[in-house]
């Protein structure tokens, strides 16, 4: 064991909320005596899985995460010692449908993604594998261009968004998942049959990050992509959004709930380090504070969708308010 | 003389005596298979050297323009009821005033400046703030609250230009780009081209992308590798300090001393294994072992340096057993004959002569220590690090962050400005690599002969 | 004990006819670096003739030797100067193919170096690479006839598949004479061919090289005078990187011209 | 004393010892050097090494058992409420600690008496805003019983340090004085020192042992608790892979196993070729000058980031062969593909293949080559026939050496062949191998203690497994085919 | 050309005393796998002696040679039994250190095998690593002298810094000589030490053999019964991995008991 006490914040987990929380972190160090927190990135489950190491100097003192912290993983974190955890939500990550910019312009409802594409389709009582290859095929008034999509890969939590806000509501929207039903499958198979993604190429999954993305899209510009919103917003000079169900993506639609596809973003504070490890307790209480996280703060200017019940998140930090009071 | 001209005519078989300076159908096919042999080797050692240079030429062409940076020069009044609301220019009473208090200070400073210096535009006073960087504020806060005296005065600062502005001066950023991007706006370059000219704003040479820390996704033009650089050395110092040993010792011990039996065998089979063991499963191991069980601190060049160290091992000890191998008994037998111990005759003859080996291998696993970046994820060194480690050895053991994992970074975030700089931290990666490589191709080129 | 079979000079007896000039030195010098190891050398290398090399040990008789095959381009400090012709061509002419030309002049180093192959890969490596045998057998037999030659065959003929590498150093000796005879080139030269061998083995390389002689020319290094009169013709003695004295061999031995010579031969051991 | 300080004196020592070794051993000799058994250095290297390495072993011991051993006596004093309070005794250890640093540097700043730091107590002084003085920042503020504790862990630690100066240093002294008691002229110094190298080389050697061991061990647990939850027909046997959040996953490891073979088959195909011609071409055929520039050129190959490549791969290399040979094949329009991975990555392995096979047949003897020469070999016959048969052994370890990374490698096949699992003999298909999965799940969003993630492990321990096997052939051929040249 | 002088056998005047046994060698055989290569060998060496060992090539006397300094014990595959004693103790001993056995007893190889590194260098590595010179000069004192036993100082006394392996083939072997004789073993073996060597050198060399009898022993291998003749006193005559005959050397070479050792030296060619 090192003799040396810790004095910096240890903060692991999520890509996705990775350039939210360096953010704060280096306004952190800016404002406060402390030293700067260090963030590290690798994944959400990477996270989870050092914070639910045990509890202690050389563990983490906050995981962040793209999505929230499951069942299973309350359980090996406590089985280690790690009982008390403070979830603190700090807003949304908007997932949008970009395009090149030079390209067609899209309006896009579920639907259309699940006709694109599902790996088979019920028709007239039988599931045919998905012939269609081209937009125009999927939805008339879609320009005439081919399928080619690059999605996040299964493991990306972004994908679990996907599949269940896009693809399985498209399923249900077309009726499919009723025809499905009526072909004889119970409501699980049916919901894993509309989820199947083709595997024959049409659909690229991306198992690295945006910016992979964004180059596969470089490189074949009649390709979609899907994208976080602040990725987005980045890149406005190469990419043009498409509209989900009309409503085009923003940190507005989406906060309102307008914008259909986004998901909540987290991290969790191992409650046992708060009172040990020196600016912890500030460093959480700063990112969730309206100067940060509000509306007008700079993790809303990146893209963040603030979050409309900050005030009620502030509490639950300055309260300490562990997830087993809630 | 002969009649070696005659002789050399068509008349096969029958006159033994054929000139030399024809070719026979034998030779000339074998001359062929010999240039086409060289030729194939040419060949290959030109698609190695043309691969580099195409690697490098875009590495450069990218990554360029990192090393460059657009400055704005202007006055700021630090006015004493925004900076200092107690007037006792007391610090600890200061500090309370944050980087959000600074902003407007520098944002009205700046618009006043365009002001004085007549120069017409459209551009809101908001817009104005967004072409200087987000740095600019804590830049200027620190030295206020270094020399508190300053509160009051008026002096001229000079602050980084936003990202955009300063892709507008590498030609990153075009007003046709701007037109469509929601970052920016012509106006604001139009603008940042009149403070150009009125000798406001300069780009040139920039220290910081060398000496500074990393910057968050918002800033890229505060973005630095000083931690990185700090880290990356820290760890290549841990890993020539027990892998080059290590590893020629235990390939001495392997080769020349070990006996030949199952176990030996066992032993080689294992290490050739563990090279092909996917380094991010050393990160695995690193945690369990030198995390968890040793108590090492996490982020900690230390530690990734220990966990380079082992992955590193394999190749170095691969490369020292062939070289070994590779020097002839006779050598050997030579000086045990003369009564030198089996350890004399080792490391007075046997290892000078595979030195050329043994630092090839050292280059080759350094090289790919340096570049490495999926195991440091699992140690904590993929991160967001802003302090600088101290100096070691306590500094070995403080958070730190390394150079592939900064590139790993840069490339990752959405602002389309850290391209450059991840291709700029690329340059940096390969200029350290060369600075560890002369060394070692000075020491092999003194090292290499023939017997 | 005074066994004067054994001890008896025997000159060979063949008279020396004028055979034709196979190959032309004139004026060669060797450098390696700065020390000039071979100054200004004229030498006639005649077919059917056995020509001997002498002279102290360090005096340039390898040096010259490789000149004659173009040995000496693979060490990179040596330079070659003056001209050496085969069968009237400059050797070291550009159009020149230093490969082809050491097929034909075929050379047996001073220090055995076997390939790490076994004995039979070692002898019909040149075979092979010329192209000498058309089928396994011919190379068997080329392989054979070879070891014979070199009176290595009775030794060897049980472990020609086992590593040249692990044989005595009189027999990868042997086998050196074996390969370089193997490929039946035209001039054959010889460093030193016999100083591993003991008495008997000696004989058998100096009939084969005898029987060689027919028809082609041999050149042979070597340090034994009676070696060299028994199966030289003509014979060279080098000093300190100069060709001293080149005559016919009976000449040499019984009435040599430079005092240089006559000292080396009558040296106080024979 | 500080450590730092027993180090130097260590050294100091070490150094005396090795004076006076060699000293009493030439005056033994009668300063003959010659009589000695070994020579003189040896007599001194012995004493150095008596005094330093046993003590060197203690000291090491020592702060290793150190810290537990006043950990556990000072966690005593803690009582169960604070350790509940806090959550953990490590925590409040922790605390302790940074507390006890705290003093100490408030001590060594001046800013506290040595007395008033021992006698500081919670009710009359905030000792978190006097630590925060000195620069030590604390979490909150400092609990009497943490307080008490950590004046302890100071008085502990202080005893503790002395007694370890006074056992290290005695130690030092009586090894210095055995070894020099023993130093004589017929004591075989040489021999002492030798093994104490050998023991090293020895120690080292285990060190890849060990490795593989911690390999093993860190992920056969995780690997057990897969297998719990998945089936391992369905593992080995899975012509599957289709990992989901929803659970029913399927998780089959041959469409990987096939992407790596794959890949790492096109990478050697690229790469060793070109790194053997390379290679015998710089050894054989390059002037010095052409050899010295080149090759450390190639081998920057190996050092540029594996990232670069990848984007190399999916910007330029892959569209080219979509355009090029894929479509007008017919193959398919996929950019991403086992091919431009392979061929990408090949490009990377050539330095692997021809720096360490250069040195190799180089080390061959000229001797040789003149053998070949002097039959009339043309230069390239004597590299295949007799120069690449000596240097196989080193060949072939290049050349694994290769292979390794090529199983290894990530980034170049995400960016280069994709990330779809995929059973296809087209080598313009996109696949994926091993290890872009290992990395993948283990990093991931999925629940961690979910078979998904835990995958990781069992994969990384199937391909240990696997590349084993391939090892243990390539040593079989090695041995095969070796010949040992003199 | 009869020149007597050249050619007539001298045999060593000096009576042969019966001197200490320096080394016994009983019942020893030699394995090369499952080859047999030296057959049951009982030798006496005896100190102040010079023994010489002959045989016809592939006999094993290298083999033996090796067997009495244990440098045998590098090649993997050779394996050896039987017993051999220096000064009475057993050199096979678990208790020796091999590496003090070949300080006291020397060895010069069959192959040249120079270090590569300078002239200087190769003679000093000995007395450096037995720590025979306490300075600078002393050290350089021995080279000198070593280099000029060994018959190599004048032509390597400029070239002390230049590397040994690009010396001829004699030269390196009278290199190798001089790095063994700077050791001042007590039993020196010498595996056909003149065989590069020309006549005035093999002199040089037959008289440095002379001279080191005087304090130690001396073993050598040899093709030339010139030689054996000239400087052993015992002689050991091998045939096929069996010790024929080991007798006074006048004994062998005058009244030979066996019939093979009359054969081999009545041989044809002497
Ligand atoms: N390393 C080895 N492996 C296998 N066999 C060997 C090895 N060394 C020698 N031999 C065999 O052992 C026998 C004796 O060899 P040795 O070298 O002792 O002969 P020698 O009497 O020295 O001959 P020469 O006069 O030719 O040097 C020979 O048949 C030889 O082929
Ligand atoms: N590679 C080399 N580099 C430098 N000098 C060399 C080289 N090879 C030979 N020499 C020198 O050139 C001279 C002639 O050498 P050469 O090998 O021709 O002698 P030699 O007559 O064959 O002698 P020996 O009978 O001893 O073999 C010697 O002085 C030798 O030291
Ligand atoms: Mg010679
Ligand atoms: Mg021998
Ligand atoms: O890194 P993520 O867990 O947010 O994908």
């Amino acid at each position: 064991a090192s003799a040396q006490g810790r004095d910096t914040v240890q903060v692991a987990g999520s890509s996705t909320v990775l350039p939210y929380a360096t953010i704060v972190a280096e306004a952190f160090g800016e404002n406060f005596d402390f030293p700067t927190p260090v963030v590290e990135s690798g994944g959400s489950s990477t996270g989870l899985r050092r914070f639910c190491e045990g509890v202690g100097e050389n563990t983490t003192d906050i995981a962040n995460a793209s999505r929230s912290i499951r069942e299973s993983e309350i359980e090996t974190c406590a089985a280690n010692g790690v009982t008390d955890i403070i979830e603190v939500r700090i807003g949304y990550d908007g997932i949008v449908f970009a395009s090149d910019i030079n390209g067609n312009s899209f309006e896009f409802t579920p639907s259309d993604w699940y006709l694109a594409l599902a790996a088979e389709l019920p028709v007239d009582g039988e599931m045919v594998a998905n012939p269609n290859t081209n937009w125009s095929e999927v939805n008339a008034d879609l320009p005439d261009q081919e399928i080619a999509t690059y999605i996040p890969g299964t493991r990306h939590g972004t994908r679990e968004v996907f599949d269940e806000n896009v693809i399985l509501q498209g399923c249900e929207d077309t009726g499919a998942m009723g025809a499905m039903m009526e072909m004889g499958m119970d409501e699980d198979a049916a919901e894993e049959a509309c989820m199947e993604i083709r595997a024959d190429g049409v659909s690229v999954d991306i198992d690295g990050d945006y910016t992979e993305t964004l180059a596969r899209i470089a490189a074949n510009p009649e390709g979609i992509g899907v994208f976080g919103l602040a990725f987005y917003q980045n890149n406005t000079d190469t990419l043009q959004v498409a509209t989900m169900g009309g409503v085009t993506p923003s940190v507005d639609t989406i906060a309102s709930g307008e914008y259909p596809v986004s998901r909540p973003l987290f991290f969790y504070i191992k409650a046992a380090h708060l009172d040990v490890i020196p600016g912890l307790q500030e460093y959480a209480e700063f990112f969730v504070s309206d100067d940060i996280a509000g509306p007008f703060g700079p993790l809303a200017a990146y893209g963040l969708v603030s979050d409309p019940e900050l005030a009620e998140t502030q509490r639950v930090v300055a309260e300490r308010v562990t997830m087993g009071d809630m | 003389m002969t009649d070696a001209a005659a002789n050399s005519g068509p008349d096969k078989g029958a006159a033994p005596k054929r000139s030399i300076f024809a070719q026979d159908a034998r030779t000339k096919r074998r001359n062929a298979a010999e240039a086409r042999f060289r030729a194939y080797g040419l060949a290959a050692v030109i698609v190695g050297v043309v691969a580099l240079i195409l690697l490098l030429v875009s590495i450069l062409s990218n990554g360029a323009s990192a090393f460059r940076q657009t400055y704005i020069s202007f006055p700021v009044t630090l006015s004493e009821d925004r900076l200092d609301p107690a007037g006792n220019r007391d610090p600890a009473e200061m500090a309370r005033v944050t980087t959000f208090g600074y902003l407007p200070v520098i944002a009205q400073a700046f618009a006043d400046a365009i002001e004085a210096e007549g120069l017409a535009h459209e551009v809101g006073l908001r817009s104005l703030a967004d072409m200087i960087s987000d740095e600019a504020p804590a830049q200027l806060r620190n030295s206020v609250l270094a020399n508190p005296d300053l509160v009051g005065q008026t002096l001229t600062v000079e602050v980084l230009a936003g990202g955009r502005i300063d892709g507008f001066f590498k030609g990153r950023v075009t007003m046709e780009s701007a037109e469509r991007d929601a970052n920016v706006t012509p106006e604001q370059l139009q603008l940042a081209q009149a403070l150009a000219e009125a000798g406001m704003l300069e780009t040139r040479f920039n220290w910081d992308f060398i000496t500074a820390p990393d910057a968050s996704g918002q800033r890229p033009e505060a973005a630095g590798l000083g931690v990185a650089i700090l880290g990356s050395f820290y760890m290549m110092l841990v890993v020539l300090a027990l892998a080059l040993p290590i590893g020629v010792a235990a390939s001495i011990y392997l080769e020349e001393f070990a006996p030949k039996n199952r176990l030996t065998d066992l032993i080689e089979v294992n290490i050739s294994n563990l090279a092909a063991v996917p380094s991010i499963v050393f990160g695995i191991l690193g945690l369990a072992i030198f995390i968890n069980f040793a108590g090492l601190p996490q982020s900690a060049p230390i530690v990734g340096g220990l966990v380079l160290t082992l992955m590193t091992l394999p190749t170095i000890i691969i490369a020292t057993r062939a070289s070994l191998r590779a020097v002839p008994p006779s050598i050997r037998a030579a000086a045990l004959g003369l009564g030198a111990s089996k350890m004399q005759s080792v490391f007075h003859h046997v290892l000078p002569l595979a030195a050329p080996g043994i630092l090839t291998g050292t280059i080759i696993g350094l090289a790919q220590a340096l570049g490495e970046t999926a195991p440091l994820l699992l140690i904590g060194m993929v991160a967001f690090v802003r302090e600088y480690p101290a100096a070691p050895p306590e500094g070995l053991f403080d958070a730190a962050s390394a150079l592939p994992v900064q590139v790993y970074n840069w490339t990752q975030r959405s602002d389309p400005a850290f391209v450059e700089r991840a291709s700029g931290a690329i340059i940096v990666l390969l200029i350290f690599l060369l600075f560890m490589n002369a060394l070692a191709i000075f020491l092999r080129r003194r090292f290499e002969r023939r017997w | 004990m005074e066994d004067t079979k054994m001890n008896t000079m025997r000159l060979t007896e063949r008279a020396v006819d004028n055979n034709e000039i196979k190959m032309r030195a004139r004026g060669v010098d060797v450098f390696y670096g700065d020390t000039h190891a071979i100054k200004s050398v004229d030498v006639d290398i005649e077919d059917n003739t056995v020509t001997a090399f002498i002279g102290p040990s360090g005096c340039g008789k390898s040096t010259f030797l490789r000149c004659l095959n173009r040995m000496n381009d693979t060490i990179d400090v040596a330079r070659v100067d003056g001209q050496i012709t085969l069968d009237g061509e400059d050797i070291y002419d550009k159009r020149v193919d230093p490969v082809q030309l050491r097929a034909k002049v075929g050379m047996v180093f001073q220090k055995p170096n076997p390939f790490p192959k076994s004995i039979y890969d070692n002898v019909a490596y040149g075979p092979r690479i010329h192209g000498l045998a058309q089928t396994k057998a011919e190379l068997d037999e080329i392989v054979e006839k070879s070891l014979r030659r070199a009176a290595l065959w009775d030794e060897a003929k049980d472990r020609l598949d086992q590593p040249g590498t692990g044989l005595s150093g009189g027999q990868q000796q042997r086998l050196c004479i074996a390969r370089a005879v193997a490929t039946s080139p035209e001039v054959l030269l010889m460093d030193e061919p016999c100083s591993a061998l003991d008495p008997i083995a000696t004989a058998q390389v100096e009939e084969l090289i005898d029987e060689l002689r027919a028809r082609f020319s041999v050149v042979i290094v070597t340090h034994s005078m009676q070696q060299a009169a028994r199966v030289s013709q003509k014979t060279a003695f080098f000093h300190l990187g100069e060709l001293v004295e080149f005559d016919e061999t009976t000449k040499i031995f019984t009435n040599p011209e430079d005092q240089r010579t006559e000292s080396y031969i009558t040296g106080r051991i024979g | 004393m500080p450590l730092f300080w027993i180090i130097v004196l260590l050294i100091v020592l070490g150094a005396v010892g090795y004076v006076i070794g060699r000293r009493k051993a030439m005056s033994s000799a009668g300063g003959d050097s010659r009589v000695l058994h070994s020579l003189p250095g040896y007599y001194g290297a012995n004493v150095a090494m008596l005094t330093l390495v046993p003590a060197l072993l203690v000291l090491a011991v020592w702060l290793v058992v150190q810290p537990m051993l006043v950990g556990n006596a000072i966690s005593h004093l803690i009582p169960e409420r604070v350790v509940e309070e806090v959550g953990s005794r490590d925590l409040v250890l922790g605390e302790v600690r940074r507390v006890a640093d705290g003093l100490d540097q408030a001590v060594a700043q001046g800013a506290l008496g040595r007395d008033e730091a021992r006698s500081l107590s919670t009710e009359v002084t905030n000792v978190r805003d006097r630590l925060a003085e000195v620069g030590v920042a604390l979490g909150s503020d400092v609990r009497p019983e943490v307080l008490q504790a950590a004046q302890r862990y100071r008085e502990l630690t202080a005893s503790a340090n002395v007694a370890r100066a006074f056992v290290v240093l005695l130690l030092a002294a009586l090894g210095l004085a055995y070894a020099y008691v023993k130093t004589h002229q017929e004591f075989r110094a040489r021999n002492s020192v030798e093994h104490g190298i050998l023991a090293i080389l020895l120690l080292a050697s285990t060190i890849a042992i060990l490795t593989t061991l911690g390999i093993v061990l860190s992920m056969l647990s995780e690997t057990f608790r897969f297998f719990d939850l998945y089936p391992w027909q369905q593992f080995f046997f899975g012509l599957e892979w289709r990992p989901s959040f929803e659970g029913g996953s399927e998780l089959g490891l041959i469409p990987l196993l096939w992407g790596t073979l794959y890949i790492s088959l096109i990478a050697l195909l690229v790469s060793v070729p070109i790194g053997l011609f390379a290679a015998v071409y710089m050894a054989e055929y390059a002037s010095k000058r052409v050899r010295s520039v080149a090759k450390p050129m190639i081998e920057i190959l190996a050092g540029i980031p594996t990232i670069v490549y990848g984007l190399f791969a999916l910007i330029t290399v892959g569209p080219l062969l979509r355009d090029y040979f894929a479509e007008p094949l017919g193959l398919g329009t996929s950019s991403s593909s086992v091919m431009t991975a392979g061929i990408v990555m090949g490009i990377m392995l050539i330095p692997f293949v021809s720096s360490l096979s250069d040195d190799i047949i180089n080390a061959v003897p000229q001797s040789l080559r003149d053998g070949s020469y002097g039959l009339g070999a043309t230069q390239s016959e004597t590299v295949k026939q007799v120069i690449l048969p000596a240097a196989l052994p080193g060949i072939v370890g290049a050349v694994l050496l290769a292979a390794s990374r090529a199983i290894g490698e990530t980034m170049i096949v995400v960016l280069g062949a994709g990330a779809a699992a995929r059973l296809s003999l087209n080598p313009f298909e996109a696949m994926t191998t091993v290890t872009v999965k290992i990395v993948g799940q283990l990093t991931g969003d999925t629940d961690f203690s979910s078979p998904e993630a835990l995958v990781a492990f069992a994969l990384g321990l199937t391909l240990f497994v696997i590349t084993l096997g391939l090892n243990v052939f390539a040593l079989f051929i090695v041995r095969k085919y070796r010949e040992q040249y003199e």
